[in-house]
């Protein structure tokens, strides 16, 4: 096992790593920037390396500077933590030619699982259904009809090189589609000099069901049943949850299952997420596998009882996972709310700032993971979360009112946070009876 | 509570929590009197005269005290602080005589020292001219980012 | 709260709904007096030229100056609270005349409300004479411990 | 169910007691003395009423003001917590004249079990074992002698109307029998007026094992199993855990259904606990049963995943229990440490004062029961409990972990705090082999 190991992250997932090394008796050495410095969590390492200004890249993104804290801390391994460098397989490479371990998977398996087409590829050789769509790019609009035709409408038309929506279109027959195509194509060239379009269904209204895996160096992997994060504003995560309400348990088993078929096929170890989305029919179909721990780990862990970061540290330190599936059970139901410093009445613009004061609930069924208290002063130079705020009940019905209570218990004085569309949310009749999908914040709170 | 309350203008836990709350809610002045009673309580930086009542008066002549001499030098030097993590050399290798040293005049193209990172070694230049007062780091010490090294006296 | 503004401008509690008030509505500066009592509280930065003996002068005249009549009255009165829980009645039943209401004179033997706990009816005395300057409690009203009841004016 | 109950108590129980009713959606009437009506755990009930001065004999345990407090705050029930009235039989039966729901057992039960004499009555007569001892009062030297042969030295004297210690003398063999004999009649004499002694077997190094109960006004009891509360400093606990460790489960499951026995045997509804002392060779005897809710039940409700005080609650109010002997399985290791203001350097004398700053730690398998926050003030007139920290882990020994790492996260300012005697206990390598028993605190680390 590790006797040092380097945090090179952050706020409550750097210190989630701390805590969980000093319960395995491992020694930490975290980085900071110049704006993180007086954080109190850092006090809870035994060593911090300031890595330079505030800004991400010239600190907790310079992979330079991470590896040369991890030498002068001298530590046997790194933990990326979320974000930053944490998908960053050429990070993962350096740390392996400077013969630091990576907590994580091989540089060669996330590089694999980074890409999407080669991702979609390694499902379909694993019989993981991928959403379905033209194999590669559609030439023309002829092409793209008959591709339609097969697959059923409505379809999606996607620039290969877009992102952020530019270049995408919906269209639900022959006529829709012929205009979209010249369109969607033209839009595509404009903004990114590259015309290729491809098309796939148009899931409408799907959930995001995602399935969290863990696999070691001896060729085992398990899963860990399913988390569901429909509740979403602009697709940023707001609660999840787990089990997946309304989802058969066929279902259930099947997604697990071939969750872990792909990370076998890939040759993958650590913890990782394979994310679905599921349509109204309750098919399922690959997104993709963020190659990490996530933000969301704690509802798994509440559910199955099991510690993953610190699962996560033994297996990258060599370890077999030390349980089998059959040792996994999920156990009632856990909720998370993310608490951020945000203002839900300004459209949720970021809300950094000094947190005057800070009373965080307690009590049965309540966990609450903050690198924040008293005093504790919001940087404005990264993400907003300022705690997560998890629940655990025998019932879902159970946890949405230990939830409730908790979040009327938490006060942050100071600082707006997303503690009100949390309450509106779980107030929602659609919410007590699970009809959620990924656009129902913006459909039916924010509309 | 009965503490809080006492009614003794010299009871220390109460003044203290004023003061904090003064602290608190950035409060430059709290003045409370009650029959003979009185306390009154001013913080920040003022630079006003202050013709008041003794106490007070004595309270923020403290306060104000003009900083000594010592220090006043030490506020004009210059520290060059460390642009990236890694490990502090005084010389190019084990043999050579150190870049500077306490008393040298130095220029902004001046090398400092070495701060080895990921197997590179990169030479630090001053960025000031003046004269070196203090070297701060050990030789082979890890430092970290913005870590104090080299202080120069700009105006010697 | 007017239950626990007791008239203690010592009180560490009272000050500080004070500083919430001055923070919410961004207020620099309070000055309450009464009698020989005296809350004075400023906050923020205050860049004007300021001549600070002033407001002191001033304040300590205003302690020597006479206050006003009717807040000078004021400090003076006693404020019977109730000794117990339950709920406040101003007379013997319903079709009887109040115990005291304002402007009675009473004496410390007088009953100025009963007060019924556990369908026990229990007389409330005085303890102080004076004149009734209010009636804090509408009749029927729960009352907790504590609770202010009936002001009396015993200089008068 | 009720719609609003008064909670008759303060500090943590008091906000325990608030937030299951926040989560059952029950209206809470807090009462207060003037010494807590700052504390902000107030804020969290719908209405907080003042019944006295700091003095507890002039507020909490003042029955006419709790009992008026209940009248004027307009509830159908009174949780009573657990010290002050919780155990008075007399507060029990006044509630039931006035028509006010109490959360506890019958006055009658209480009164029954409360005292010794008929309390160890009835668990003979449930079967369950008890200290071997005299049949009543012991007349002469004689009797004490025959009484002794009989059930094997050491043996104990106790006054019968003795407490804290006077009038008990240990004797080991006839002859300090008969010196002890007399000095123990005329101690009791002296001390107490009443020269009456019974004796009974002296269980030398005993272990405190209780086993938690609950019974619903239908007949149906059930254990939730046990409880070691072994770690004692001067008979006041200061670590609790769940299972007890190295106890025969043929013992663990004995004792559990003699508790059973004996609630049904007495007619018991609501939580209470079974306390038996259990000797080297895990002979376990009756002591007594606490009929009300415990500072300790949130070790139990971790290994059980039962929240207790809804349970109680619930069955106050006349609903069946819900669940059945088969339903509650011990699952994993949970240790609650009580975090006093009390400075163990100083003979634990208490410690009130301002809480400057609070730290709470939090993360996997870790939660905090605590009233109090940054700012919130001590009042030196209560117990000195200021927090419960309970962790809860799939073995002892990862929980004993995850409760060294969260004390070393819980950071108090202001006020000296039990966290090093805990951490100094939780290091020793007794406690990690189990090695303890009532007289380990003081045996070994403060003699």
């Amino acid at each position: 096992m590790f006797k040092r190991i380097l945090v090179a992250n952050r706020g409550e997932i750097a210190l989630r790593v701390i805590r969980a090394c000093r319960e395995l008796g491992i020694e930490t050495v975290a980085i900071c920037s110049e704006a993180d410095r007086d954080a109190s969590y850092l006090e809870l390492a035994d060593e911090a390396i300031c890595v330079g200004p505030a800004r991400a890249a010239d600190s907790y993104l310079r992979i330079d500077r991470v590896i040369s804290a991890a030498e002068i801390g001298n530590v046997q391994a790194i933990h990326p933590g979320y974000g930053f460098l944490s998908e960053n397989s050429h990070f993962a490479e350096v740390c392996r030619s400077c013969d630091i371990g990576f907590i994580g998977p091989t540089p060669e398996a996330m590089a694999q699982l980074g890409d999407k087409n080669s991702a979609r590829t390694l499902a379909m050789k694993a019989n993981v259904p991928c959403v379905p769509g033209s194999d590669g790019l559609v030439a023309s609009e002829q092409e793209a009809l008959e591709v339609a035709r097969k697959i059923g409408y409505p379809v999606l038309l996607k620039a290969t090189a877009g992102g952020g929506g530019r270049g995408m279109r919906v269209a639900s027959n022959d006529l829709t589609l012929q205009s979209a195509f010249q369109q969607a194509a033209t839009e595509a060239q404009a903004a990114f000099g590259n015309a290729g379009i491809y098309l796939e269904k148009y899931v409408e209204r799907p959930r995001h069901v995602e399935v969290q895996i863990i696999g070691d160096m001896h060729g085992n992997v398990v899963h860990l049943w399913e988390r569901d994060c429909s509740t979403q504003r602009r697709h940023q995560k707001l609660i999840e949850e787990s089990p997946s309400p309304r989802l058969a348990q066929a279902t259930r088993e099947a997604m697990c299952e071939a969750a872990v078929r792909l990370a076998k096929t890939a040759g993958y170890y650590s913890t990782g997420t394979v994310e679905f989305i599921v349509d109204q029919e309750g098919n399922f179909y690959f997104i993709e596998l963020n190659s990490r721990i996530q933000v969301e780990h704690p509802v798994t862990e509440m559910v199955t009882g099991i510690d993953l970061i610190k699962a996560q540290i033994r297996v990258a330190a060599g370890e077999p996972l030390g349980f089998s599936q059959d040792d996994i059970v999920q156990r009632g139901h856990a909720i998370e709310c993310r608490i951020n410093a945000e203002d839900p009445a300004h459209g949720f613009r970021p809300c950094p700032g000094r947190i005057e004061k800070m009373i965080v609930p307690g009590g049965f069924g309540v966990r609450f993971d903050s690198h924040v208290s008293s005093g504790y002063v919001v940087p404005p130079h990264y993400d907003s979360l300022i705690g997560k705020l998890i629940v655990h009940q025998p019932t879902r019905r159970e946890a949405i009112e230990t939830m409730q209570r908790a979040l009327k218990e938490l006060r942050v004085e100071g600082v707006k946070t997303t503690v009100p569309i949390h309450l509106e949310i779980l107030s929602h009749s659609a919410f007590h009876d699970s009809q959620i999908d990924t656009t129902f914040v913006e459909r039916t709170l924010l509309g | 509570m009965a503490v809080e309350s006492s009614g003794d203008v010299f009871d220390v836990k109460q003044i203290r929590r004023l003061i904090e709350l003064m602290k608190k809610h950035d409060l430059t002045e709290i003045d409370l009197k009650q029959a003979d009673q009185r306390v009154r309580i001013r913080r920040g930086s003022d630079d006003e005269p202050r013709v008041v009542a003794a106490p007070v008066a004595r309270a923020t002549e403290t306060a104000a005290a003009p900083p000594s001499e010592a220090k006043a030098d030490d506020s004009n030097h210059v520290v060059i602080t460390s642009p990236m993590v890694g490990t502090f050399y005084r010389a190019s290798s084990p043999e050579a005589s150190p870049f500077v040293k306490v008393g040298d005049r130095i220029g902004p193209e001046s090398t400092v020292c070495i701060i080895e990172a990921m197997k590179v070694f990169n030479e630090i230049p001053s960025g000031v001219s003046g004269q070196v007062v203090a070297v701060l780091v050990e030789n082979g010490a890890p430092i970290e980012f913005g870590q104090p090294l080299v202080k120069v006296d700009p105006g010697a």
